[in-house]
């Protein structure tokens, strides 16, 4: 706490339009020092750490670095004073390999000509700090969204920057990844490096950060040691008390039935004969690591990709191979893990991003019901607290958890039976979190079924009634509620499942020449 | 043995044409085609779609393909002498027909004289409005050799009399509906105008729809080419005169010439086929 | 219950759906300015036949983008709307002179060869999953072929029931009424269809929208098909104003389509796009290119001015926009 | 220590770009399938002289081609390279004819005249915020008309030095050997140097290339004024071809140069794209229309069965892609 600050926002206020996001805000970084920034979705984090790294410019108030007053123009200036940043949003190049976005915008070269060997070698190095092992010539989008983050945490790092800023690097890592990540902040932190850094997993305040500044709508609202306890933290931020952060309930009292039964399905080697069950009213959670299959699995049960055998069955129906349309027609709805990518129409309003999925069936005679869509989206948002300017706002200018929350809120409204849950509240806050467990609640209390993916382990074991294993493509286990441990649940995870897997193949095989 | 055609035994000769989306090169084919077929020759028309390096392209391969002489209708007069060079040093006969060749010695030409029809396009014009007033031009094409040709011959016409003013000349590129609508607008910034003179039928005819009623009685319109179309509105009183080029005598004359050529016999270097200005007059011997 | 609330609901969803198309929207500025300039600049301008000769004058290019609106919208880019609306009048004409059927007939096989090209290009992107650009392409070639084909190169006469689209109505003339109906149509599919919606989607992120069970293939093929069918009707409205169908009509319209949409405010990055302001695109291609036929600018200068004016017309566009952002 | 390590990765580079410009690309499998029909169908297609002559002509094309694949890899596209072509061999042209200046200053002024309007068209897109349709629809229109203006609408004789350009060197035909030139050095560019990577980033999220630091307004520019440079050099290989400059030449040619780059792989959304699959691409077109013409194939169907190839030739690769993938 001692050291001077290497960057202060003092008083910094950001508009856009008529809206005040940032009103007044004083944070400073200091070095060997991390600054957590903690707030609900849309209380101005990222306009915040945006306006450190050149990316907005503040209306009022001003940036110090080094004592001297400074304006940030560009990111360029920002990166010359030594400042990098992990945005929340994944900004890398899909088309480009994982070596070249690591260097990108400050390739190594010679006269204009790119050292093809260095840019390797620096990407390697910077893989290697975080321990991941990655080929690094693969294109970026051939990444899952888990690993694509995990690039972005080794561009950002390989900058050797003394300012790190990291906006919710953790909201697509499993513990692993995290520890990793947190051991690099460690590292960094005796290197003298100040941090910011964004989470809204309350935990890993204290585990990692020193102290922490508050923001509530805009406005500074505390300055607190990062050992405060938790519940107090919680109240700072949403200026209520949250008592049960995973409020699980099962409220459904109709016949027992198989919703959903997934017999045999697989797909190339990325998903491997995997049978599955999930019963009215219950939710089950699927635990594994970055790139166990979770992700193929729930994206194959609802015919977003094809599979090459085995039958998805709803209600003892078996749902025809035929696309996202038939499964849906079937009950089923996905609300996928990459928001930006395969949830949103980011130019599209609030309003319509909501009503996709109910667009044909409200419709009378192919004409759009609008004025129903409109009262049902808003409602909806109401419902799960979407912070918006109006039903309107392109859902490009909502923030990161307010997006999730859209997506979230367009399949509650689809009604869907069996609904399939990829990483569904990555980047929620807390408040906004419950709201979504409300949700699935309810969906279970009228008689569906919730299959959630998720890589939040307290949040897997809080919120299911059971939870299945995957471990390279196969399902490594199933444990009950009451079974469901950490260590169990990371126990299966890690299992090597291998030459099991080759056993049960063979098998397979004859069983399949033998029929 | 060039030009064999294992088929048929005949010999083959490529006709390049600058375009075959106007009516008027149209003709120039089924005149070209008609003596071909009279002659026991073997046609192959190709399109250079109004662009000299596809000409010059569809000519090498004419060469590689075995043809056994060029008839070529040249994009631009200049760029087509590149074009044929190649031709001419592998001593294939090359016909120019309605447009010059410059910068090569080809074997013959056979055209029509444009700057003389732009002349006589201004006559009939004049001779239509009393000889004085104000007109205006539509031209084609910037830049193409019909247009430039057909331009200058009706300036230099025109200036013949002192009574006559263009007052505005602007571009409806040889189609009929810019020129409606070029037309249109140059009728509203000069409504007193009494003439008009399009450098080709399509544009004659847009103007004419143009003007609607006074077509004829009081805006006189004067085309070039006798397309068709052309000759019916001459007819019909709506089009004064059109400057008409025989694009079926200028084809049939080129394969004959290739004929002639082709047999051994000497011809001569230029071919010329008359332009005549078609008033209603004279429009029945024009009309099959 | 329903048909008391639908009834008044349908009255609403026309006024609005005229009320988007003639809002306020991004080249109005531009258009503004440039009609101001010209109003200065010579008196021919600013009369009443003159602006009616313009309505005429749009009405063709208009007319196709309102077609290629569709297309943009979805992300898509069609080449071939110019080649597909000459190709459909001459079918029209064609069935009417060559084949002798009636006039009515000429007009719906005008109609549907449109809707056919335009399916048929839909098909190749949306099964075939050739790049809309690459499929169009082709199409602007196969269509432009099969015009000349069908008239060996020469110009047909068209019924009475086509020319009726180029002539006047108790003293309105008929293009300017259809760019108006096929703009309220436009704007309604747009806005209040279900199909309509499915294209901004479709157009904003495609993956979103098949993830969401929009069936991303048949919108595609709708989308294409609507756009040949606006083609065809354009090309009828540009041959009954010449009471004849020309085998070279409407060639390179297809970029001025797609500038008339894209100065209108459509990003070609699809997602975005409206009908009123594909018709303001359409209206200050047309007020150019007729004041610089007023104002007799030499037709060598005046493709530099056209080239000028357009890029400051979107310029204008992208400053106003970039103010009102922050 | 620098020196010597330099020295044998220099040799590599130049070796690798080459690979990359050969090496197994998208649509060559239609490529050949294209060539092995037409062997079949022709016996005149597969001769030395005939494959010259498909070189030559498909020179123009490519070497526009190449510089639209810097413009449609960085995520934007050029309408404006056939104009500048036109111009760039025009000022050439008068450079050389009115001026009088020395012959190689002709080539000099052709590439100065391209570079400009080309960093124009990027000034407009980088800092007008011009969507890169619209600034390069501009200026088509004003380099054309700037053309017009130059020549007085008529042809221009050109420089020796030009004319070199369409001659043969030891019988071997310069445009062949420019385009080979040429391409070595586009795939170069965009392989080996900052520049070039930094144009797939821009194209593939230009949001992240900003967020990188990458200054996304001087890769744009230098983009597109790289495309003017290759477009000036088509304009002079096509006026030397022809020992004069036309000023209506190479016109429609930018829809071409797209379809090369696109039929060569890569997407008009940006991001993807290879030299090779270009001139790929490029080869396709020319082989068309040089087997049409050989197999004497009526002008109108023509065009019917170039777009039809076309389809097919994007189509053949689509699949294979799709075939691999899975
Ligand atoms: N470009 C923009 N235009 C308009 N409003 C914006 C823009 N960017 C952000 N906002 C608004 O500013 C507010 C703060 O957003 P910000 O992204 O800083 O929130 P956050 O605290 O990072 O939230 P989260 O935890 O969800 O990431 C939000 O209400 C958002 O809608
Ligand atoms: N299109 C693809 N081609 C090749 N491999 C892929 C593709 N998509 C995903 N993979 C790989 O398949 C494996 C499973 O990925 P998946 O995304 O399903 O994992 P997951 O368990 O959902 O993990 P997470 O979503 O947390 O990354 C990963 O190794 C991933 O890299
Ligand atoms: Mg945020
Ligand atoms: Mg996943």
């Amino acid at each position: 706490m001692t050291a001077d600050p290497v960057l202060s926002l003092e008083h910094v206020t950001k508009k856009f339009g008529p809206v005040t996001v940032i009103d007044g805000v004083t944070v400073h970084v200091r070095p060997g020092h991390v600054q957590v920034l903690l707030g609900e979705n849309g209380a101005g984090k990222s306009t915040l750490i945006k306006m450190m790294a050149g990316i907005y410019q503040p209306d009022g108030g001003r940036v110090v670095v080094d004592g001297r007053p400074v304006v940030l123009s560009d990111v360029r200036t920002a990166e010359a004073l030594g400042i990098a940043t992990i945005h929340q949003e994944l900004n890398l190049v899909p088309t480009m390999s994982v070596a070249e976005n690591i260097v990108l915008g400050r390739m190594p070269s010679r006269a204009g000509l790119l050292d093809r060997r260095a840019v390797r070698r620096t990407a390697r190095e910077a893989l290697a700090r975080i321990g991941l092992d990655l080929d690094v010539d693969t294109p970026v989008g051939e990444l899952g969204i888990a690993r694509q983050q995990l690039v972005e945490i080794a561009k950002a790092l390989s900058t050797k920057a003394r300012i790190l800023i990291l906006d919710e690097p953790t909201a697509a890592l499993t513990g692993d990844e995290t520890d990793a990540l947190f051991g690099v902040v460690e590292e960094l932190r005796a290197a003298s490096v100040g941090m910011v850094f964004i989470s809204h997993h309350l935990e890993e305040i204290g585990r990692i950060g020193d102290s922490v500044s508050v923001l509530r709508d805009g406005a500074l609202v505390a300055e607190v040691p990062a050992t405060t306890d938790e519940d107090e933290l919680v109240r700072l931020m949403v200026g209520r008390d949250i008592t049960d952060h995973y409020p699980r309930r099962r409220d459904y009292d109709g016949p027992d039935e198989v919703l959903l039964q997934v017999d045999r399905l697989s797909s190339g080697d990325r998903l491997r004969d995997i049978s599955l069950t999930a019963r009215a009213g219950e939710v089950v959670g699927i635990a594994g690591l970055v790139g166990a299959g979770r992700t193929e699995l729930l994206r194959a049960i609802a015919g977003a990709d094809p599979y090459d055998s085995g039958v998805v069955r709803v209600a003892g129906r078996p749902v025809p191979r035929r696309g996202v349309p038939a499964a849906i027609d079937a009950g089923i709805g996905l609300v996928p893990e990459d928001r930006k990518a395969q949830g949103l129409v980011l130019d599209a309003s609030v309003n319509d991003n909501i009503g996709y999925a109910t667009l044909g069936s409200t419709a009378r005679a192919g004409l759009a019901d609008r004025r129903g869509q409109r009262d049902r989206a808003r409602q909806m948002a109401e419902r799960l607290r979407i912070r918006m300017s109006g039903i309107d706002q392109p859902v490009r200018d909502l923030s990161g958890g307010n997006q999730q929350k859209a997506v979230f809120a367009r399949w509650t409204l689809a009604g869907s039976k069996v609904l399939l849950l990829d990483e569904p509240t990555r980047g929620v806050d807390v408040g906004a979190r419950v709201e979504i467990y409300e949700a699935v609640n309810a969906i279970t209390a009228a008689g569906g079924t919730v299959v959630m993916v998720s890589s939040d382990l307290p949040e897997v074991l809080g919120m299911s009634d059971r939870v299945l294993v995957m471990s390279g493509g196969r399902l490594a286990g199933e444990l009950s509620r009451e079974d469901a441990t950490q260590d169990r649940v990371m126990a299966l995870a890690v299992r090597d499942v291998d030459r099991q897997a080759e056993d049960h193949t063979n098998a397979a095989t004859t069983e399949g020449t033998d029929r | 043995n060039r030009g064999g055609d294992a088929a048929s035994g005949q010999q083959s000769v490529t006709l390049s044409l600058s375009t075959l989306s106007n009516p008027f090169f149209v003709d120039v084919r089924d005149g070209a085609q008609d003596a071909a077929d009279e002659l026991g020759l073997t046609l192959d028309v190709v399109d250079a779609q109004d662009d000299s390096a596809t000409q010059a392209d569809q000519v090498a391969n004419a060469i590689t393909g075995g043809a056994a002489g060029v008839i070529i209708n040249a994009v631009d007069s200049d760029a087509a002498g590149a074009a044929v060079a190649p031709a001419l040093s592998d001593d294939l006969p090359v016909i120019g027909v309605d447009r010059a060749v410059n910068g090569a010695d080809i074997t013959s030409l056979v055209s029509s004289d444009n700057v003389a029809g732009g002349k006589q396009a201004a006559d009939a014009l004049a001779a239509a409005i009393g000889e004085k007033g104000k007109v205006i031009v539509l031209q084609g094409v910037a830049g193409t050799s019909a247009s430039r040709d057909r331009g200058q011959g009706f300036a230099e016409g025109i200036a013949a009399y002192p009574d006559i003013e263009v007052v505005a000349t602007q571009t409806a590129n040889f189609d009929r509906a810019e020129g409606l609508d070029v037309a249109t607008n140059l009728l509203q910034s000069n409504p007193d105008v009494v003439g008009i003179f399009a450098e080709n039928d399509e544009m004659a005819l847009g103007a004419v729809q143009a003007l609607g009623d006074r077509a004829g009685s009081d805006v006189f319109v004067v085309g070039f080419d006798g397309t068709d179309d052309g000759l019916a509105a001459v007819k019909a009183g709506t089009l004064v005169a059109t400057i008409a080029q025989q694009p079926k005598e200028l084809g049939k004359q080129a394969v004959q010439l290739m004929k002639q050529v082709l047999d051994g016999e000497q011809v001569a270097k230029d071919a010329p086929v008359p332009v005549q200005t078609v008033t209603e007059d004279n429009v029945t011997d024009f009309l099959q | 219950m329903t048909t008391t609330t639908a009834a008044p609901a349908k009255q609403r969803s026309v006024r609005s759906a005229l009320g988007s198309l003639l809002s306020g929207n991004g080249a109005l500025v531009g258009l503004l300015v440039l009609c101001l300039a010209l109003y200065i600049a010579t008196p021919a301008f600013l009369t009443g036949p003159n602006l009616v000769n313009i309505g005429i004058q749009a009405s063709t290019i208009a007319v196709l983008a309102f077609g290629m609106t569709f297309v943009i919208v979805a992300g898509g880019i069609d080449l071939s709307v110019g080649s597909v609306a000459a190709l459909s009048a001459m079918a029209s004409a064609w069935i009417f002179t060559s084949a002798g059927l009636p006039g009515w007939m000429s007009i719906v096989a005008g109609l549907a060869t449109g809707a056919l090209a335009g399916a048929v290009s839909g098909l190749g992107v949306a099964f075939g999953r050739l790049p809309s650009f690459i499929a169009t392409l082709a199409m602007l070639s196969v269509a432009r072929g099969l015009t000349l084909v069908l008239s060996d190169g020469r110009p047909i006469a068209t019924s009475d029931e086509v020319s009726f689209l180029g002539s006047r109505l108790g003293g309105v003339p008929v293009p300017i009424l259809v760019l108006l109906v096929t703009g309220v149509i436009a704007s309604f599919v747009l806005n209040r269809t279900v199909v309509g919606r499915e294209m901004y989607a479709v157009g904003g992120n495609v993956e979103a929208a098949r993830l969401s069970g929009i069936r991303v293939r048949k919108v595609l093929v709708t989308v294409f098909a609507l756009a040949g069918v606006y083609a065809a009707l354009a090309g009828m409205l540009l041959a009954g104003r010449l009471n004849s169908a020309q085998p070279q009509a409407a060639s390179g319209y297809e970029l001025d389509a797609i500038a008339a949409v894209v100065i209108g405010g459509a990003s070609l990055a699809g997602g975005v796009g409206k009908v009123s302001g594909t018709l303001i695109g359409a209206l200050v291609l047309a007020v150019i290119r007729n004041g610089l036929n007023l104002l007799n600018v030499s037709s060598f200068w005046q493709q530099v001015v056209i080239g000028l004016v357009i890029a400051i017309a979107v310029g204008i566009d992208v400053l106003r926009r970039k103010n009102t952002r922050h």
